[in-house]
């Protein structure tokens, strides 16, 4: 970590800053993709990089979303560094030829030959009334996919670390930004820095149980903590911050010391990236550890409905982490 | 038949415009016909008005996508339906909703995210469905509605219907492949779709000739074999003529066609959008062009009517709507309970 | 499960079997995929049909995946029963538009007015030489899907009946077949039968351990079990036969008897369906019962190689499970 | 400049049918170019009967699809490149990859799955890729190669490079929406790509007139603002002329173009293949302009070589064939360790 002076910025900031300072060091790296010129991007994440960059580097397209993804695959084997910006997670459905089957295989199909350097980013998650087909967070999909690197980071300093890590990592890398995460707000270094990816971070330390989380649940998972504090129950929140590679060794501790553990994910509970985390655990030296079922909670397994009550319903929100928290800390062998 | 005429642009430059003479037209048609456009552009218009009045009252938790300025498109196309005919449309449905028939309290309970909405508030804006009305709804995908377009076409092709289905969608969705799959299946299986692209000149903030190197998106009816044609789509006589032709054409069993309905939107593209992608002088040019002004005065100036009813429709589509929107407002909201148990069906 | 005279026939004729005498007995079911004409499929699945019932219902398309999957979205929502070949699941990816943000939420997201009746088969799975982009056991993802159901026999028998439960049920369901399943052979009634969803069956009942499987992992799970009988290790094989729904109680009824749990497939192991399976197992009842870690055996997280030799170290083998098997037996706290 | 005449099509019917005069363009060419071209149309036709051979002496686990009777279409296009030019291609790609300059043993070892193969056995026939030649090698995946190849040509256009791509793949594949979303970004990017269909006449079984309402491939260009033309396919030196005039274009940064070599596969789709979908008097027909034998003939009827010379150019391919399979049968199998440490890079 940098010791250079920082300040306080937003979420979406640090993104933006991580690809402005990694693009001003290194030509090879350019943004793609739709309404990232002077609209900024639907969430204003690239706003002010074109008149920085210029239209060759940021690279407006037209609304075609798999052959953005193959013109990053085509233009990373040449070595360029391409960062692609995917509107909404859920229009991954129509790449995901080209993430799943080409970006991600292309290396070890040709036996080494080559190399996929690119970077997708993409807004996740529900909370802004988008409904059904604009709120998806499809991780689970991605972190399947052998040969893509996954990283969903929750807050802005390590928003910022992380990407600059994937930007210069060799591979294909999702970087999942929670929309509800683009305007909090955290003390990030001016200067360029990055953060090794397979680090997840205890984000507050505690005794009773661990909380596993990643993206905008850290931050639930943390406003929970404060609540149960008050109640003497005292949750230690581990942020996996990279999905894959995951930092086993740093949840196994946690849940080996706690004894109890919650995973938490906004995506639908079924299939989702929390089995795996259970069964890693389940199947691994903390197992002899557990005092008590290891528990998940996660979205139901529904389209996210528009209507905002409904929505709210649909995916974990801090009380649901307090009441979760609260009778799993009881809950014992 | 007259319409194959379509197909075969002219030689020379605007190769694929087609013009139609709308003032004589009027006179052909039925007054209860034009003065029921009349009131849907009027309801349309003022829907997304209130829509917008709604938004910034802070009634609205979502996002919307309003298509001012655009409104002979979807009048004048389903307008020239016959009632149990189809539609499929998109994100910036609106008008195409409420032109098939759509009760507007209930569709405005559905903008609000209400239980007695059409989708149960499920759905919201971009998603509104009426399926009894023959209204396949509204994706969110851009360009994932006109697939299903071809399904809907096959199932009235397998059924020996005369049905006929319109998909609508815009410029930028023309360059999704789904839209380039989907042509190709509607052609080879000669189905009874009329394709329509509301081109309104942009798809977020990309211009569409920066997106593609033709002129007119109709062109690209071309890969597919089948007939395309551009026209002016603000004028809603123009639109209804034109897509009525292609509807006899998909009746008659000759296949799909791809009509472009060349308009503009005045509002941005959502609620973030901050114009910069375009100038102040370009959105008061096309808002001179606006086509419920344009068909107020052509119904005037060909004497159909005087200023009076045309004035009068207008009012009633004003009532309409804040009746309408008082209703949704006090409709009740839906519950969260067992939604796991709605997602599949019995 | 019909009385009726049954003969042993192969698993592709099951499935052909099946399609052929819904489509006798109701005019809306009609099949659509490329290459399904005269050509009967790429693996034959549909080899005679066209002489049966023409060009009309078993409709060839163009090699436009996201097309077949939105026009069986669209022919559903009019109330046909189409059922889509997709040539193999590794090309769902083109599709997944269709299947996951549209099929699949189409009924919930229109608030219940409609539903969407259609099938989606694709054969998966390695084994043939094909390479990473024609080999991938892509489950995961579609469990990750609300909305959709996942089904995926391993005999002849499940395959006739479960698919005609497909062709009837009201929902998008994927039904997987694997391509080593298509010749292997069993008894089958001729007559039309169903198998419900949901019913997980012990394929081999056994008191030292459960194997949990489905599709291909089954009919190695049976064969391993042979050899572990042989040592005196009786392990539980229990075919899940539908992913989702799943039917638990059956599984963790397993887990509580014999304590020990092995979860098989072939799909990589990291986001794999496992992991789902793992989490509620450890997150249940049966945790309290379990003698030893829950244990995966899967498939290694890199694309499917070429090369025969390579192909088969990466998916689990028979000795593959007859070995994880034998250590868990021994396993215990 | 002169190539922009290929845009237009001619008026009247076949209007996108290039002929080119070969026998005088064979007075043009270098005598060693010509031998070049005969020599690689020999080796992927020996290749390809050899990997046959291999696959019924049961030593290829896995799947194949041969071109035999395509090879003036990799050939006459490759040749057409400077050396330091680029390719990516597609599952029928033996002739493109040998044209390309690999080696063949080494080619032939990957076809084994060996791992002194080009991918070190991962990857086999349908994924032969030469990364050090500039061949991106071969996508599984109908269509998946064509938005690759736009990346590609980016970085091309991006780094200003003189360097050009081809882009080949099948007639079947057009109809996927990764060709059509990839050839509009080539043509407003103005990229240096020539996109190349290898018309066979077929996807797996299915005729292209099956799939398509329009008579040439090239016809598509059209909905991309670029030139398109059709051409004979089992004539290299047609191709080479047309192909080189579409690279010279594309190399002078005036944009990519749609080639259709309209040609034929004589062996099934891949081992599975009946061949139920179409006639012996078809394939006899087609068998009769075979690619190799018609240009031995010019060579021979223009007096460029005399036959020993063409005989002599054979046999050495035959040869060079022979050796190659006799080395990669005795290359070692690759070891299953570690594989997983092979994914990612470093
Ligand atoms: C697959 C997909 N990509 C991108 C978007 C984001 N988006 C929503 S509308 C839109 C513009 C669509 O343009 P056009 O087709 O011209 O329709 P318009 O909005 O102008 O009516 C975009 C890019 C989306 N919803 N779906
Ligand atoms: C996305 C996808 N769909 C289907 C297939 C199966 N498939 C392999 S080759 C082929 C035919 C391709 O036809 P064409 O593009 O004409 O190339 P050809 O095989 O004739 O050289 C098909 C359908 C595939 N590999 N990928
Ligand atoms: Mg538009
Ligand atoms: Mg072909």
């Amino acid at each position: 970590m940098s010791d250079q002076k920082t300040r306080e910025i937003t979420y979406l900031e640090a993104v933006r800053e991580a690809m402005v300072q990694e693009m001003r060091s290194d030509p090879d790296v350019f943004l793609m993709g739709e309404d990232i010129g002077v609209y900024g991007g639907a969430f204003g994440v690239s706003q002010g990089m074109l008149d920085e960059f210029g239209p060759e580097r940021i690279r407006e397209t037209p609304i075609s979303e798999e052959a953005i993804a193959g013109a990053a695959t085509g233009a990373a084997m040449m070595g360029m560094r391409p960062i692609i910006e995917i509107m909404f997670m859920d229009f991954l459905t129509l790449a995901m030829d080209q993430l799943a089957n080409q970006a991600a295989k292309i290396r070890f199909m040709f036996g080494g030959q080559t190399s996929v350097p690119l970077v997708c980013r993409a807004p996740a998650g529900s909370g802004t009334g988008a409904a059904a087909q604009h709120c998806q967070s499809l991780e689970a999909w991605l972190v399947h996919a052998p040969g893509i690197k996954v990283v969903a980071p929750s807050t802005p300093y390590d928003a910022k670390g992380l990407l600059v890590t994937s930007i210069r990592d060799n591979n294909p890398v999702f970087f999942m930004e929670h929309k509800l995460l683009y305007r909090t707000k955290g003390q990030v270094p001016e200067d360029l820095y990055s953060i090794p990816f397979g680090q997840a971070e205890v984000k507050r330390p505690g005794r009773d149980l661990t909380v596993i989380a990643y993206s905008n649940m850290v931050v639930r998972a943390l406003e929970a903590a404060e609540i149960l504090a008050v109640e003497n129950i005292e949750i230690e929140v581990v942020d996996l911050r990279t999905l894959k590679p995951l930092d086993e060794a740093t949840l196994i501790a946690s849940v080996c010391k706690t004894g109890r553990v919650l995973i938490v994910h906004e995506a639908p509970l079924t299939g989702g990236f929390g089995g795996e985390l259970a069964a890693l655990i389940a199947g691994g030296e903390a197992f002899d550890f557990l005092d008590a079922p290891i528990r998940r909670l996660a979205g139901l397994d529904i389209p996210i409905p528009y209507n905002r009550t409904l929505e709210r319903a649909t995916v974990p929100q801090v009380e649901d982490i307090v009441a979760a928290a609260r009778i799993l800390a009881k809950e014992g062998k | 038949m007259e319409n194959a005429s379509i197909a075969v642009p002219p030689s020379g430059g605007g190769a694929f415009l087609r013009t139609v003479d709308s003032a004589s037209l009027s006179h052909q048609l039925p007054h209860e016909k034009l003065a029921w456009m009349l009131r849907k552009m009027c309801e349309t218009r003022y829907f997304e008005e209130k829509a917008e009045e709604l938004y910034t009252r802070g009634l609205v938790h979502g996002t919307m996508h309003l298509s001012i300025g655009m409104e002979a498109s979807p009048i004048g196309s389903i307008g020239a339906l016959e009632p149990d005919d189809l539609i499929i449309h998109h994100h910036r449905g609106h008008g195409h909703t409420i032109a098939k028939g759509a009760d507007i309290a209930i569709m405005m309970g559905e903008f609000l995210g209400k239980e007695p909405g059409y989708c149960r508030g499920r759905g919201g804006s971009m998603h509104i469905a009426d399926m009894q009305g023959g209204n396949f709804g509204a994706t969110g995908i851009v360009g994932g509605g006109i697939p299903i377009a071809v399904g809907i076409g096959l199932a009235l092709h397998m059924r020996r219907s005369s049905q006929v289905l319109l998909s609508f969608f815009g410029d930028g969705t023309t360059n999704e492949g789904a839209f380039h799959e989907a042509l190709n299946l509607a052609s080879i299986w000669k189905l009874p779709i009329v394709f329509i692209c509301d081109n309104n000149k942009y798809g977020m903030s990309m211009d569409v000739h920066q997106v593609m190197n033709i002129e007119y998106i109709s062109e690209r009816a071309a890969s597919y074999g089948i007939p395309g044609v551009s026209i002016d789509g603000n004028d809603v006589l123009t639109v209804y003529q034109v897509i009525g032709e292609a509807i006899a054409r998909a009746r008659a069993g000759e296949g799909p066609m791809l009509v472009e309905n060349l308009t503009y939107r005045w509002r941005g593209h959502s609620k973030s959008d901050r114009n910069l992608y375009r100038t102040q002088e370009e959105i008061a040019e096309w808002m001179e062009r606006c086509p419920i002004k344009r068909f107020k005065q052509l119904l005037v100036t060909e004497h159909i009517m005087d200023e009076v009813e045309v004035e009068d429709i207008d009012l009633q589509a004003k009532e309409t709507i804040d009746q309408s929107a008082e209703e949704a407002v006090l409709m009740p909201e839906p519950s969260p309970e067992n939604m796991e148990d709605e997602v599949y069906a019995p």
